[in-house]
């Protein structure tokens, strides 16, 4: 019953972050602000997803994989971001038609 | 029936599928031997598939003891997949061959390049692979792969010379085959749905006329006849069969739009039969009419020598869909039909093979500066007109009997008081009229006056094959029976 | 009312709606197909049309009781294997035509019948690398 | 609950096909392909709801994943085709199509001609308009399920699709091998490759995270394959895996490809075709039909073909998305 609660709990909390990184994605002027949002808030609400998603974990190898699977998105969603932004720096704003 | 047959058969027909897959495959692992697995393979496939045909005509003439079905892996259908062999798949079978055969040894002195070779024969070897077992297979999914087999091989062999032309034709094939392949898949799904079965046998049994077998037919057959080509879903085929290579388009032209029309004819005469009507059939007869008077004219208009060849495609294929009316009032004229196309076929894939022979020599095929060549060819020019009089069903060649009896068929259609008859007959004799002017066209200046030059050097084989080719279509009315008999071994077919 | 709500909850059910869902992604991806002229496009009409096939199939597969129909799945994967490599032969063909022409759309009408054609037995022609084989491309 | 399902399904495929239609709308290509994508992300949402988690692994991974790297390499190849074109030969116009635009114009499409809108809107009604009408009169059938059951102790494997895919249609599988291999030979007979545009600016992240995440791919991909005989996965997901770990490799390296050697790659990419047709000849010489299996061999035998078959797959998926066959493959 506790660990359902804390689920939901913190499921909500997650899908908060997750809706600011999308409107700072929809709303925010330029790429670098942008990347800003959608990384940092949806790191943050990915973790909280998998947080709450713990303690419905049936054994530690789940609870293990569950933070295997953070981890990996926050390695691939880091490098992504940085090329972005690198490209961004080197070549300016995206246009896709050049 | 001898029990040694029953029991050789199931063997024969699996052991024909794994066939052209084994040649298949080690061409494409082995790409510098590919031209050598090729022949060797296309003997051994030719071979095999006449062994096959002596031990399915020697099985005995009941038509319905004469289909065999093999289940692979020994899994029966409904939960297997099951190969099928009846008259029609035999006849196609064996008509892959001798084209598939002619073409492979045409395409030894054609395709010479070191480069080119590598990439010809795996993609060639696996389209052949690919019509056999379309035309073993009985069941809708497999039906669906098999096609896809078929499509993407051609259409790289369209595209494989690179030249703008070649892969804007290519662009635009593939897409059409894809469109079609979907609308195939959308009506076996809309079957599978219903029925819970995808074998075609069981499918044909459980169908009614209802809502889904409606919906599939209309799907099946549309995306079909996109691919085959058939009146008014045509407009692609001249421009990937006309720029494709010669042995390419001989392929195509001859063996995949057939195997379309084959499938067409399969699912109409089993799964769909229920859904036949008068009225429909008047349709399709009109578009036959329409395609047979569009195409000729634009073989007609036409400057370059292969364009007119893909149109003269379209025209022909009119015919085909002029017989569906006729098989309404008598069921029995789907094996005229399909004599018809194997005629075809085989003298379609010799005036391509001929035609590039002559782009060969003289570097191009625009008909107004082939003169000097066709006039120092006479070897290539006979082969063009041997099978152009087929086409045009001149007597004493196989088209001419085909005609003959599509025409009978369309009288027949007249004595039992179809005034609509009266159309499909004025068609038929109009469209070899029709035919016979582009054909002349293409061969008449051999006969003017001129200067002579031979161009280019041509290899022996692209010499001698077009004319093999073509007298085998000539000859092929001699068959006329024995394929009529084989064909008559379909069960449930009238 | 109860009818209604019956009616209602059997319209709903998975096996209804998904492959409804289906039909239309499969219209839509026609419309798509007829109203686009870049080729990129077309192929991801087709794309979207294949998906609308398999979103039948497997919707119909999960209409009875019991588990879902394994056939059914297994047609659908090898329905995305087919699809996935016609695509990428596609793409290379755009990509390759681009090249040639310099546009990747698709001429409308008929094209041109006269327009020279190359001829590969005449080893003018030769498939060993294009306009797109340099030196750069290869390690010495 | 079941209120809450229904929901979630209606929310689902209003944005699957809200999607759909954007992606076909967009006149920008660049946005009409990362629409796809998320296209394809929603359908293996989908593929979940209708407990088929097998195609869902296959969607993301295939259908998002490769198809998505695929048309994003694409639009870069166009774009630096049209670059080059402009700056290099400003005096070769191309037979252009649509305007003295297009040029300028590759990677958009002009929104459509009015003309086009009725009949292409009442082609389309009609045709989703009889589909829905068939598909709604259908009646519930059981479909192959119980056969599929009742057969299941005798396939070698413990999953449904498993059995189906590598023994009962065994056949499907092997031509669908042959498919991908035949798409590769196609695009091989275009041409040799050429360089991939626009790599990423170098630094040591992208190596870096690549140096983490490849290891990761190999035996995720190990582990769905295994996995495949007894629950959600197989050749094809694994496969997949690898391929798109491959092409990360591909687009990390500096701008030369490797000499890829011409006789090991051919032998890769047919080792699945050539592997699954010697055990379908074995089954026919040894008298259980082409492409079967005697039952106490199923398994072993599976499981080597699946191995074959992913190596087949994750090569052709790279060289695929490499483009051009290797100038290697020429020697």
């Amino acid at each position: 019953m506790i660990a359902n609660t804390l689920t939901v709990l913190l499921l909500l909390a997650g899908l908060v972050f997750f809706a600011a990184g999308t409107a700072g994605l929809l709303r925010f002027p330029d790429v670098y602000s942008r990347l800003h949002a959608l990384t940092k808030a949806d790191n943050v609400g990915l973790g909280l997803v998998v947080l709450g998603l713990m303690f419905q974990a049936s054994g530690p190898a789940d609870i293990l994989k569950l933070l295997l699977i953070w981890l990996l998105v926050l390695a691939a969603g880091t490098t992504a971001a940085h090329m972005v932004a690198q490209r961004t720096w080197t070549h300016g704003e995206f246009e896709s038609d050049r | 029936m001898t029990p040694a047959n029953a029991e050789w058969l199931p063997a024969a027909i699996a052991g024909l599928v794994a066939l052209s897959l084994v040649v298949a495959v080690l061409a494409t692992a082995w790409p510098r031997q590919a031209h050598r697995v090729g022949l060797l393979g296309a003997l051994a496939i030719t071979a095999w598939v006449l062994g096959l045909s002596a031990l399915f005509l020697n099985a005995g003439p009941d038509p319905e003891a004469a289909a065999t079905r093999v289940a692979l892996g020994g899994w029966e259908a409904p939960l297997g997949l099951m190969l099928h062999l009846d008259g029609l798949s035999m006849t196609l079978l064996v008509l892959t061959a001798v084209v598939g055969l002619a073409t492979s040894l045409y395409s030894l002195g054609y395709v010479h390049d070191r480069i080119e070779r590598r990439q010809f024969w795996p993609l060639w070897l696996w389209l052949w692979a690919g019509l056999n077992m379309l035309f073993l297979s009985g069941d809708a999914f497999n039906l669906y792969i098999t096609l896809e087999v078929v499509s993407l091989s051609a259409v790289a062999l369209v595209a494989f010379t690179g030249t703008a032309a070649a892969v804007s034709g290519a662009v635009r094939y593939l897409l059409v085959n894809i469109l079609g392949s979907l609308s195939f898949l959308m009506g076996v799904v809309l079957l599978f749905g219903e029925h819970g079965v995808l074998d075609l046998l069981l499918l044909e049994t459980r169908t009614e006329a209802g809502p889904t077998e409606r919906m599939a037919a209309v799907l099946m057959t549309a995306g079909l006849m996109l691919k085959a080509a058939l009146f008014p879903l045509h407009v692609w085929l001249a421009p990937a069969h006309g720029s494709a290579p010669a042995p390419v388009s001989a392929v195509l032209s001859g063996l995949v739009v057939t195997g379309s029309f084959y499938l067409i004819l399969r699912l109409w005469m089993g799964v769909f039969a229920p859904l036949a009507t008068p009225a429909f059939g008047i349709l399709v007869g009109m578009l036959g009419v329409a395609a047979l008077v569009w195409g000729s004219l634009q073989a007609l208009r036409a400057g370059r020598l292969k364009s007119i060849v893909a149109y003269s495609t379209v025209a022909q294929f009119g015919y085909l869909l002029v017989a569906f009316p006729l098989m309404l009032v008598d069921p029995g004229a789907w094996r005229v039909v399909v004599f018809f196309a194997v005629v075809h076929a085989l003298a379609k894939a010799s005036v391509f093979l001929a035609a590039g022979t002559l782009q060969h020599a003289a570097g191009h095929d625009r008909l107004a500066d082939l003169g000097d060549v066709l006039r120092a060819r006479p070897r290539t020019v006979f082969a063009l007109g041997l099978a152009g009089v087929s086409l045009m069903g001149l007597p004493f060649t196989g088209g001419f009997i085909a005609k003959y009896l599509l025409l009978e068929a369309g009288l027949g259609t007249v004595l039992a008081g179809s005034v609509i008859g009266v159309l499909w007959v004025l068609a038929i004799a109009g469209g070899g009229l029709l035919a016979a002017a582009y054909i002349l066209r293409m061969v008449a200046p051999a006969f003017h006056r001129g200067h002579e030059d031979a161009g280019e050097a041509v290899s022996p084989w692209m010499d001698w094959v077009p004319l093999g080719l073509a007298t085998v279509a000539a000859l092929a009315g001699l068959a006329g029976t024995l394929t009529l008999n084989t064909l008559a071994l379909t069960p449930g077919a009238p | 009312m109860n009818g209604l709500a019956e009616t209602l909850a059997h319209t709903l059910a998975p096996g209804l709606l998904y492959p409804t869902a289906g039909a239309i992604l499969f219209a839509l991806g026609l419309y798509g197909l007829i109203r686009r002229h870049h080729l990129v496009l077309r192929i991801l009409a087709l794309n979207i049309m294949g998906s609308g096939v398999f979103m039948v199939l497997l919707g119909v597969a999960a209409r009875g009781e019991g588990p879902p129909d394994p056939v059914a799945q297994a047609l659908t994967l090898t329905g995305i294997v087919v699809a996935v490599s016609a695509t990428a032969f596609a793409l290379a063909l755009v990509v390759h035509l681009t090249r040639l022409t310099g546009h990747a759309v698709m001429l409308p009408g008929p094209p041109d019948d006269d327009a020279p054609v190359e001829d590969i037995s005449r080893g003018e022609h030769h498939a060993d690398g294009g306009p797109a084989a340099s030196d750069e491309d290869r390690p010495s | 609950m079941n209120g809450l399902l229904v929901l979630f399904d209606l929310v689902l495929l209003a944005g699957i096909v809200g999607v759909a239609w954007r992606c076909l709308a967009s006149t920008d290509l660049f946005r009409a392909v990362v629409l796809f994508i998320t296209f394809g992300l929603l359908l293996a949402l989908a593929w979940v709801r209708l407990e088929a988690p097998d195609i869902a692994l296959a969607e993301a991974a295939i259908g998002a994943g490769i198809t998505g790297a695929l048309l994003l390499v694409t639009l870069e190849r166009l774009r630096s085709i049209m670059a080059e074109r402009r700056s290099g030969r400003p005096h070769t116009p191309p037979p252009d199509p649509t305007g003295p635009h297009a040029l300028l114009r590759a990677l958009h499409d002009p929104p459509p001609e009015r003309r086009t809108f009725i009949p292409a809107l009442s082609f389309a009604l009609v045709v989703g308009g009889l589909l829905v009408t068939a598909l709604w009169h259908q009646p519930h059938s059981t479909g192959l399920e119980p056969v599929v059951d009742a057969h299941m102790d005798i396939s070698g494997v413990d999953h449904p699709i498993t059995a189906v895919l590598l023994n009962f249609r065994a056949y499907d599988t092997f031509l669908e091998l042959a498919i991908v291999l035949i798409a590769l030979l196609g695009a091989w007979s275009l041409g040799r490759h050429d360089l991939i545009p626009a790599r990423p600016a170098p630094g040591p992240i992208l190596p870096g995270t690549l140096r983490l995440l490849v290891p990761v791919a190999i035996v995720t991909g190990v582990y769905v394959l295994w996995a495949g005989s007894h629950a959600p996965g197989g050749a094809f997901q694994a496969g997949a895996i690898l391929g798109a770990a491959g092409i990360l490799l591909v687009l990390a390296r500096p701008r030369q490809l490797p000499m890829a050697p011409g006789v090991p790659l051919r032998l890769g990419l047919t080792a699945g075709v050539a592997l699954f047709l010697l055990v379908g000849l074995y089954g026919l010489v040894a008298g259980h039909g082409f492409l079967g299996y005697a039952d106490a061999w199923a398994y072993p035998l599976i499981l080597l073909i699946e191995v074959a078959a992913t190596l087949s797959i994750a090569l052709a998926l790279v060289a695929l998305f490499v483009a051009g066959r290797p100038a290697g493959d020429d020697a």
